[in-house]
């Protein structure tokens, strides 16, 4: 079976690829939006701490 | 029997938890008695949303009769989400929410009383419109019977999810919004079945499954909300 | 060795120990999917039937499972929280609902997509696929309700309510759609039964239990961020290193 | 008879007072105070079982409100910053509901002198909505004259009152408390009442 046969998944290949494509680019859109979330809070509590510092 | 003693001397009867009820009941009425333009306009809502459809998808009178249970239906829904936003923002706002709370009844009834009075001024109307707005779709005069059939026992269903979705969104930005996004998908049931009975009857067959689901779901829908209800205003007026 | 599980149900001990779980569960699962992706597409034979479009069901069915499994932990969760008031049983149910609306997503986009070819439609009101889409409005409004409120206590318990009334309207809808769907002839589908080969079997259970691992995972992260903020006030949040740096 | 003990209270994720204890017995006036957002609001709020404590425990007559629920509803009275009335009721009408609310069904005499006491006479046919603020109030105190509450418990009740009302208040709160009434309150006025001794509870 050569790489394009397999791709073209027997004609099916835009139903098929469409699916997993699009789960996992959302999926790693959620990753990426969960780190997001982490690097911002983090942010967030380190400049509330600086502020509390300087009173 | 207790009795209240008041600091002016007179004696005055507790009420009993039916009493409670109905006091509740005549209070909403006498506001809305105060306040009529809220009632008119959910039901010139109503009236307008399906007037609409006939526009927007033609005139032809096989498929305005096909599809009149489900416009009249939906615009119920919409007209019922509409008022919805009112069931307790205004006792909410003035503090008479907070006396409710602290009536030496059980919240559930007063709470039912409300989702009564609700019915009465926003579900009673559209029943009693919808025969004319039947008429407009050309329905035969037994779908008509049974769309009045299903409305009396849907819409008090849709106060009583809808009084939920109210009770939850008390107070937050964008409630209105919100209250449909949270009531409208618990809804679905009661269109299903509601449409599904006036269609029975349209192709000749028995409509009593589809009745007696509707009687299942108001049943339950009377046994639980009111609770969750009462339980829905305690989180929000924390 | 005997744990005490009650300690980690204090936010405190949970942020270090989650921290800890994650690549146990992160590792695994990308490991268990690659391993999955290979055996769904090498060693499972084309089906008789469908041809190569039923490789979709590597993905579809677990992610239906799931995004029906999460709600129905999130609305436990939820429920743990607003009866024992139990703080971190509700950010959990709150870290739970957007992976869980997303699967509910996957699941629809991958149904149509396999619909299409299969059923020469890309929607039909099916129960199955109409009650998914009830499940993601549901998921919908309970992220849209907790986001508007602005006190996180009401928000835990108000958002549990929701999760509840709709766990409980799921099979109600569920079997009102089906029965709505058996009056109006023609759209029901049958899946024929074609039996399943091993192969195709060992793929799907790989799969699910990747996306289990992921779900986990991805949760245990994001509730990582929900105890940062909503401890903010608190010594131990100011006295962890990731934030002292 | 209203015993606090170890009370914490929290708004949002903010504590606002942990470890409140105290107790008022029958005839006993206690005045809470506090700077603004100490919480006076919330601990008048948690003891109507409005908020749920972090901690701690309140209990009438030696058992948990939450406990009694409805019973305790019935032998007290709140008022709060809002006066519960509707505009487009009159005064009359709004008594009658909110005594019922309350559990009581008054008739209309008793109703009529209560709003009489409190210096409505004339005023009780005319929509809330006509009246001045202080007035509105005196339709929400009214409540306290019907029903049988033994246990007020007043958020700020003076305000909007003039110096007449106020004197008013300070003798229905010093009938109440002869008569084995408890009254629990917060204020920025001086509120006095003769022969009773004011308790404090301070909260910082």
């Amino acid at each position: 079976m050569s790489p394009a046969e397999f791709f073209a998944m027997n004609g099916y290949g835009f139903y098929v690829w469409g699916s997993y494509g699009v789960a996992l680019l959302v999926i790693g859109i959620e990753i990426a939006l969960v780190r997001h979330k982490r690097t911002i809070t983090l942010r967030q509590l380190r400049m509330e701490r600086d502020a509390g510092e300087e009173q | 029997m207790t009795r209240c003693a008041n600091a002016t001397g007179a004696v005055t009867s507790k009420l009993s938890l039916f009493g409670l009820f109905g006091l509740v009941i005549r209070r909403d009425l006498l506001l809305a008695m105060r306040r009529r333009a809220d009632v008119l306009t959910t039901l010139v809502f109503f009236v307008m949303v399906v007037s609409l459809f006939p526009l927007g998808v033609g005139p032809e009178m096989d498929m305005l009769r096909k599809m009149a249970p489900g416009v009249v239906w939906v615009a119920a829904l919409l007209a019922s989400m509409l008022s919805l936003g009112r069931m307790f923002s205004a006792d909410y706002l003035d503090g008479t929410l907070e006396q409710m709370l602290l009536a030496p009844q059980s919240l559930s009834m007063l709470v039912l009383g409300k989702i009564v009075a609700h019915w009465m001024l926003s579900g009673l109307p559209l029943v009693l419109i919808a025969p004319v707005l039947g008429l407009q779709f050309d329905m035969p005069a037994q779908a008509l019977w049974v769309l009045i059939l299903v409305l009396l026992l849907g819409t008090p269903i849709l106060s009583m999810i809808g009084a939920i979705g109210a009770a939850l969104t008390l107070g937050l930005r964008g409630g209105g919004v919100l209250v449909s996004l949270l009531v409208l998908p618990l809804c679905i049931p009661v269109l299903i079945f509601g449409t599904g009975a006036v269609e029975a009857v349209n192709t000749g067959m028995t409509i009593v499954p589809h009745v007696a689901l509707l009687g299942a779901l108001l049943l339950l829908a009377l046994v639980f909300t009111p609770w969750v209800t009462a339980q829905a205003l305690r989180i929000s007026m924390e | 060795m005997a744990i005490n599980w009650f300690k980690y149900s204090a936010p405190t001990a949970f942020y270090g120990l989650a921290g800890k779980m994650i690549p146990w569960f992160a590792v695994p699962a990308a490991v268990l999917f690659m391993v999955g992706m290979y055996i769904g597409f090498f060693v499972a034979p084309t089906d008789a039937i469908q041809s190569e479009a039923y490789r979709i069901i590597f993905i579809h069915v677990p992610a239906s499972i799931l995004s029906m499994f999460i709600y129905l932990i999130m609305a436990g969760y939820a429920a743990l929280g607003l009866i024992f008031n139990t703080r971190l049983s509700s950010m959990m149910a709150t870290a739970l609902a957007p992976t869980g609306a997303l699967f509910a997503f996957i699941s629809l986009w991958t149904g149509a997509l396999w619909g299409k070819p299969m059923w020469g439609a890309w929607w039909v009101w099916d129960a199955r696929l109409t009650s998914e889409l009830i499940l993601l409005f549901l998921y919908l409004g309970f992220i849209a309700l907790q986001s508007s409120i602005e006190d996180p206590r009401r928000a835990d318990r108000a958002g549990a309510l929701l999760a509840i009334v709709g766990s409980v309207n799921v099979p109600i809808i569920y079997f009102s759609v089906k029965w709505w769907n058996t009056l109006h002839q023609g759209a029901t589908i049958k899946f024929t039964g074609t039996s399943m080969h091993v192969a195709m079997q060992q793929a799907m259970f790989i799969m699910l239990l990747a996306c289990w691992l992921y779900v986990i995972a991805v949760t245990l992260a994001r509730v990582r961020s929900i105890i940062l903020e909503r401890e903010r006030n608190t010594q131990w949040v100011n006295e962890l290193k990731e934030v002292r740096s | 008879m209203l015993e606090v003990s170890n009370l914490a209270c929290a708004r949002g994720d903010h504590q606002l007072f942990s470890g409140l204890s105290f107790s008022l017995e029958a005839g006993e006036l206690m005045q809470v105070q506090g700077e603004n957002g100490s919480g006076k609001t919330s601990l008048l709020r948690t003891l109507c079982g409005f908020m749920q404590p972090i901690a701690g425990e309140i209990r009438w007559r030696g058992q948990n409100i939450h406990e009694l629920d409805e019973s305790y509803y019935a032998e007290m009275v709140y008022l709060g910053h809002l006066n519960a009335i509707k505009d487009e009721l009159n005064a009359l009408e709004n008594l009658h509901i909110s005594a019922g609310l309350s559990g009581c069904a008054v008739d209309e005499q008793a109703a009529l002198s209560a709003l009489r006491r409190m210096g409505l006479r004339r005023r009780e046919h005319l929509p809330v909505k006509v009246l001045s603020q202080g007035q509105r109030r005196r339709v929400a105190l009214s409540r306290l004259l019907v029903g049988n509450a033994h246990l007020w418990i007043l958020d700020e009740p003076l305000t909007a009152l003039d110096v007449g009302a106020v004197g008013l208040m300070q003798e229905l709160i010093g009938e109440h408390l002869s008569k084995g009434g408890m009254v629990i309150f917060t204020t920025h006025q001086p509120l006095q009442v003769a022969g009773v001794q004011t308790r404090q509870l301070v909260l910082s």
